[in-house]
C-alpha cells in the first residue's frame, strides 16, 4: 500500500531516540535515490538472480491439490533461495544500500538465527564487517547457528538484558546502532521498525510477488483466488502480497502463530490478539499488557515468536484488505509433516503455519481456483524439534 | 511559567533520575526525598519498562527489577503522590512513548496535572512523532523536554525552537575520544543551541563523578545524573544517595 | 565416455547373483527404451526444472578469485538444488524410471543420509512406496536423518551386518532387492554398481556439465580449462565431466577424500591408493587388502567414505583423461570455513574438497583461464562435525 | 569325468557347506571329515569374505567370524591341505569374484588343481561375466558350477548348456508361498534345466529337516545344505554335525 512519510493509516512512523534520526533520515533519501537508480536495481537484481538464486519456483502441488480436493495449490518457493529462506531478499537490498551509502559495517538482530545468517552471508559476499545481536537464551538454544553465522566470519553478541530473546536482540542492536552510525548499518530482519524499514523491507521482498503473478498468469492465465503466508513481523508475507494489494479480487491471507491457542497466554498472533503500541520504532499492534508492557510471546516457531508486527499488515488488517488468522503448534506440525509426506518438501515451521491454512481453505474452494501458498523456508533447521515435539528421540 | 523553570533559577541546577519501584515503592519515595535533601533541583521519575532501548545497562536492570516486582503505571503515580505529600520538588516522568500512549495522551496528562508533574522526557519520540501528545500537553501547560544528541546537527535549530523546560542534551554514544575533545565537541554543542533559544540546557553525559559535574556545569545550566543514583539506589541507602548529591552539588555551586 | 555393455575399458560390467541378472536386463532395456524416448525426457526434464529447481546457477566466484589471485573461478551450485545437492537428478531419472517400469516400491542404500532422503523425497512425490538401508552405525550418528526420512514417508532399516556402514548398506539394499524385485526398483546412489546404473547415474547427472558447458560459454565465450569435483562413488563427478570428456583441452580433476593423509590407513583415496577388483556389482578400483577383503575406509565426509568408485572414473584415470588427486580432512575443512568467509556459501564437506584443490590450483593458473568447481551440495548438515573438528561446542 | 561326477553317481547326493575358518580351521578340517563321515558326497569349502552378498545372515556372521581371526586365502589353502591329507572327498570352492580375481585366475586355478578341487562357485559371477575365468579353469579341468534361480526363466538353457559339475539351484528369494506351491515352481525349474542338459542338478533352498531334504531330493539329483551346517559348526561339535548329516543323508538315500 502507498505510505505517506512511513505512514499506513495510523500506524508505522520512526518511534526512536534523536540519535538515530538523522541517520534515518540519510537512509530514507538514500534509499529514495538508490530505488530511482537503475544501476542501484541492477546490482539488487544481479546478486538475486545470480547469488540468491531467484527467480524461485512457483510449483503446482498436484499430490497436495488432489487429496484435498479443491482449490489447485501452487507454492512459491522461496526455501530454495540460497541460505534457504525469503531472508536473503532482503539482506540483498539493505546490504548494498549500505554499500552505497559509504557503509563498511552492517549490524543485525537475530532470533533462532535465521537472519544473522543470512546477514552474515551477504556481508562476507561484499567483504563487510558484521556483527549479530542474538538474545543469550538463543545463542545456548542455537549454539549451531552460533557457529554457523561465526563460520560466516561475523561476530555474535549474546545479550544478556530482559528476557534474553528476539526482542532483546532487537532492543541490544538498536543500542549498538545508536552508538556507532558512522560506518554501521542496521540490518533491520522483517517488515518492522522505523520508518524506512518498512518500506524499504516490503520492497526488497516484493520480489516475491512480482514474480508469482506473472508465473501464474504464464500458468493459469489468470490472478490467484487466495494468497497465503505466514506472519512474524510479516516480510514474507508483505512480499507475497504486494504485487497483488491492488487486486482486490486477490484474497489475501496472513498466518500468525498461535501457539498452544489463540486464546491462551502462551501465543503470538498479534494481530488477533494484540492492541496498538509503539515498540521497535513504530507504532503498530503488539502483544502488550493493559499498561503497555510488552508481552513475552510463545509459539514452537522461533521466527514468528515476536510480539510485533509490521505496520503495514496492521494496517491491511484495519482495513479487511487482509486477513490474519491464528495456526496452533499442533495445527503447524501437523503440516509440517503432510506435506513432507505429500509432495516431498521439509518446509520451514514457520512456512508451516501457511500451508496449515491451505489444508483448511483449499477444500473449502472450486477446483478451478487456485491459491498460491509462499514457502518462506526450508525446514532443515526444524527436524530436530519436530522429533521432540513427537517425543523421538534424535540426539547424537 | 512552569515549575522546571524554577530549577534553573539560582545557580547550576542539579538533576537526578530514579527508578519508580527499585528497589521497591516505599524505598524510592524515600530516595526521592533524599534527592531533595541532597539538593537536586529537579527529579526525573523513570517510569520502568520492558524495553528501555535508550537506557544503559544500569537502568535497564533496574526497570527489569522495578517490573519483577510488578510495579504498574498506576503504581508510580500513586508514589508520586506520596512525594508530593512531603515535597513540592520540580519533577518530571521519564518514559517511553507506549506507556503514554496506552494511557491515552488526554489521561496521562491530566495525570501528571493532578500530581504535579510538570513535564515528561520520551527518548522514543522523536521531533517528527510528537505531534499529537504535544496538543494535549500543551493544553495542561505541560512541557516536553527535547532530546539533543551530537547528531542532532540540522536538527538543532527546530529542536531547540520547539524546547520546553529545558534541553535534555544527551549522548548514547559512549565515550569515545579523549576527555578535551570530548569537552570541545559537547561546548560547540550547547553553543549552536543556545543560539535558537534561551531554555536552559542541562547536560547528561554518563556523569557521575564530581568532577565532571564542575567540567559539564561550566558549560550549560545544569547537569543530569542518571545511572550513579540508579546503583546506589540499588547498592545503598537513601543516606548515601543524600550525600553523594550534597557532594555533586557543592562541586557545581 | 561411450560404454559397450556396461563396459569402461577393463571396468564395468555386471558382478552380481543370477538371481538379479533378468531384473538388470529388463532395466537395460527399459532404460534404452526410455532415453530414446522423448516423453520420458520431458518428464525428468519436467522434474529437474519444476521441483529440483535447475538449472542450478553457474556463479563467479569473484572473491575467490581475487583473492587466489590466479584463474577466474566459477561454481556449479548443485547445493541450490531441491533438498540441498546434486543426487536429486540421479534419483529423479531412476524414479521416473522405475515408474515407467511399472514398479511401485523404491529401496535404497545410504550412508549418512543424503541419498536416503533424495529418494524418500522423490518417492514422496510420486507416491511411490520407500524403504532405506542405512548401517547401524550411521542410523546412531545420524538419528536426525533416519527421523528425516521418516518424515517424508519412508520406512528406514538399520543394516546389523559387517561393518554396518555405508558398504554394509549397499550390500543389505542388494541383498533385499533379490528377495522382491517384482515390484520394487532399487535407486542406486552414485556411479557405481552393475550395468547399467553407472550408465544411467552418468546420463542422468550430465545435466550438471550440460548446463555448466553453455552457461560458461555464454558468460565467457570459450571453454573452461578446468572442471573439479569431488569423487564419492563418482556421481557428480561423471556428471560435471560429461559433457567436456570430449573436449581434450578441458583438464578434468576428481578430488578423493584422503582422511588423515593419503599414506595413511585412514583414506578413503581409491583410485590413488586402490587396486583393481570387483565388488558391488562391478570391476573397478577398491580399497581392499592383498587378497581382496574390502577395507573399511575413513573420511571426514560420510559421503566421500567408500572403498570403490564408479568403472568410468576408473576408466577415465588409467587413460589418463581425468587426473585424480587426493585432499586431507584437514585442507577440506580449511577449505569449508574459506569458501564460508570469502563467498558466504555453507559448501557441503564433500564439495569442500574440490574447493581445497582449487585453491592450490588456480594460482598456478593465468587470469585468463577458467576454472568451474562443481559445488555438490550444501553443508548445513555438517557445520556441527566441522564444529567438533575446531574443538568447539555445540551441542544443545 | 571330474571328481564331482562321482559325488552324484550313487543315490541322491548330500552336498554340504562350510565357512573355512568358523571356529577355526583346526575345527573345519574336523567338520570336514564329519561330513565326509556323515555322508556327505560333496563338499563345498566357504572361502571368508568381507561382504558376502549373497549369503544370508548365518553365513555372513560366520564369515564375519572366520576373518575376525585373520583367515586368509592362504591359510584356506593350507585348510584344504590337511583335509586332503586324510579325505578323497570331492570338494569345490564356494568364494566371490574378488578373491579369485585378487589372486589372479592362472593362480587360484593351479592352486586348485594341487588341491584336488574340483570347481568353484562364485555366486557373483554370473554367465555374462564368466568368459575371462572359464578359459583358465577350463585349461585346468576345474568346473564353474552355474547357479539357476527362479528367476532365470529365459536365461536357463544357456546356463544349462554351459554347466559342468552339478547346477546349483538356489534361491536366494526367501521362501514365498505355501510349501506346495514351492515345490511346484521348483519342480518346474528343474524340469526345465533337464530340457538341457544332463548335468545333475543340485537344490539349495535353505534346506535344514529331513523332510525338506526328502522333498527335494525328488525334484533333482541332490540337496545342498549350508547355514543349518554353518549354525551347527558355530555352536556344537563335529560330532553332532556328523550325526546331522547322517540323518540328512538317511533320509533321502
Ligand atoms: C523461514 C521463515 N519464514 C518466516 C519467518 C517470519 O518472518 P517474516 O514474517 O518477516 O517473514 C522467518 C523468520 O525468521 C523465517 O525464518
Ligand atoms: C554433497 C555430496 N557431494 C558428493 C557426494 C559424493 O558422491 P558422488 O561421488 O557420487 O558424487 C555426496 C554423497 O553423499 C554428497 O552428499
Amino acid at each position: 500500500m502507498s505510505t505517506k512519510h512511513g505512514h499506513y493509516g495510523e500506524y508505522g512512523g520512526q518511534f526512536v531516540p534523536e540519535t538515530l534520526m538523522n541517520e534515518l533520515t540519510k537512509i530514507e533519501t538514500s534509499y529514495q535515490e538508490a530505488k530511482n537508480d537503475p544501476e542501484f536495481q541492477q546490482e539488487v537484481h544481479d546478486l538475486l538472480n545470480n547469488y540468491a538464486n531467484r527467480p524461485s519456483l512457483l510449483s503446482y502441488a498436484k499430490r497436495m491439490s488432489d487429496d484435498l480436493g479443491g482449490a489447485q495449490i501452487y507454492f512459491k518457493r522461496e526455501d530454495l533461495n540460497h541460505t534457504g529462506a525469503h531472508k536473503i531478499n532482503n539482506v540483498i537490498g539493505q546490504a548494498l544500500l549500505a554499500k552505497r551509502m559509504g557503509k563498511t559495517r552492517l549490524i543485525a538482530e537475530t532470533g533462532a538465527g535465521q537472519h544473522g545468517v543470512a546477514t552474515a552471508t551477504i556481508a562476507a559476499l561484499l567483504g563487510m564487517e558484521c556483527e549479530i545481536y542474538m538474545g543469550k537464551e538463543d545463542t545456548e538454544r542455537q549454539k549451531l547457528n552460533v557457529y554457523r553465522i561465526e563460520l560466516l566470519g561475523a561476530k555474535v553478541h549474546p545479550v544478556t538484558t530482559g528476557s534474553m530473546v528476539l526482542k532483546d536482540a532487537v532492543n541490544a542492536a538498536m543500542q549498538a546502532w545508536t552508538q556507532r552510525v558512522d560506518d554501521t548499518f542496521y540490518v533491520l530482519g522483517s517488515a518492522v521498525g522505523p520508518h524506512p524499514f518498512p518500506e524499504m523491507v516490503h520492497d526488497f521482498q516484493s520480489v516475491i510477488s512480482k514474480e508469482a503473478k506473472q508465473q501464474i498468469l504464464a500458468e493459469t492465465g489468470k490472478l490467484p483466488d487466495a494468497v497465503v503466508a505466514c506472519v512474524g513481523g510479516g516480510s514474507n508475507a508483505i512480499g507475497s502480497f504486494a504485487a497483488f494489494i491492488d487486486d482486490s479480487e486477490v484474497a489475501l491471507i496472513g498466518c500468525e502463530a498461535a501457539g498452544k491457542g489463540v486464546d491462551t497466554k502462551q501465543t503470538a498472533a498479534t494481530i488477533e490478539r494484540g492492541s496498538t503500541g509503539i515498540f521497535h520504532g513504530m507504532k503498530s499492534k503488539f502483544m502488550q499488557n493493559e499498561d503497555g508492557q510488552i508481552d513475552e510471546v510463545y509459539s514452537i516457531s522461533a521466527g514468528l515468536d515476536y510480539p510485533g508486527v509490521g505496520p503495514e499488515h496492521s494496517a491491511l488488517a484495519d482495513m479487511h484488505r487482509a486477513q490474519y488468522v491464528g495456526i496452533t503448534d499442533d495445527e503447524a506440525v501437523d503440516a509440517f509433516e503432510y506435506i513432507a509426506k505429500t509432495e516431498g518438501i521439509v518446509a520451514a515451521i514457520e512456512s508451516s503455519h501457511a500451508i496449515a491454512y491451505v489444508k483448511k481453505l483449499a477444500p473449502t474452494m472450486r477446483k478451478d481456483q487456485v491459491i498460491i501458498c509462499t514457502i518462506s523456508g526450508r525446514g532443515d533447521k526444524d527436524v530436530a524439534s519436530i522429533a521432540k515435539y513427537r517425543g523421538v528421540d534424535v540426539d547424537e | 511559567m512552569s515549575r522546571i523553570s524554577n530549577a534553573f533559577k539560582k545557580e547550576k541546577a542539579f538533576i537526578g533520575f530514579v527508578v519508580a519501584g527499585d528497589p521497591d515503592l516505599k524505598v524510592t519515595v524515600e530516595n526521592v526525598l533524599a534527592l531533595e535533601d541532597g539538593g537536586a533541583d529537579l527529579v526525573e521519575i523513570g517510569i520502568p519498562f520492558s524495553d528501555p532501548v535508550a537506557d544503559g545497562p544500569v537502568i535497564q536492570d533496574a526497570d527489569q527489577r522495578a517490573l519483577n516486582q510488578n510495579v504498574n503505571t498506576e503504581d508510580v503515580f500513586e508514589l508520586v503522590r506520596l512525594i508530593r505529600e512531603q515535597s513540592d520538588i520540580p519533577l518530571v516522568f521519564l518514559t517511553y512513548a507506549n506507556l503514554v500512549f496506552k494511557s491515552g495522551y488526554e489521561t496521562f496528562c491530566k495525570k501528571c496535572v493532578d500530581l504535579e508533574v510538570s513535564g515528561m522526557i520520551i527518548p522514543d519520540l522523536p521531533y517528527e512523532e510528537q505531534d499529537d501528545l504535544l496538543v494535549v500537553m500543551e493544553q495542561n501547560d505541560l512541557d516536553l523536554i527535547q532530546l539533543i544528541t551530537p547528531t542532532s546537527k540540522e536538527r538543532i535549530p527546530k529542536l531547540a525552537k520547539r524546547a520546553r523546560g529545558f534541553i535534555y542534551v544527551v549522548s548514547s554514544m559512549g565515550i569515545t575520544g579523549t576527555r578535551n575533545e570530548f569537552k570541545e565537541d559537547i561546548s560547540q554543542l550547547t553553543n549552536e543551541i543556545k543560539k535558537y533559544t534561551t531554555v536552559p540546557i542541562a547536560i547528561g553525559f554518563g556523569i557521575h563523578t564530581p568532577i565532571q559535574a564542575v567540567e559539564m556545569s561550566h558549560l550549560a545550566d545544569g547537569i543530569i545524573v542518571g545511572s550513579e543514583i540508579v546503583r546506589i539506589a540499588h547498592e545503598d541507602s537513601p543516606q548515601r544517595l543524600m550525600t553523594y548529591i550534597q557532594e555533586m552539588k557543592d562541586a557545581i555551586s
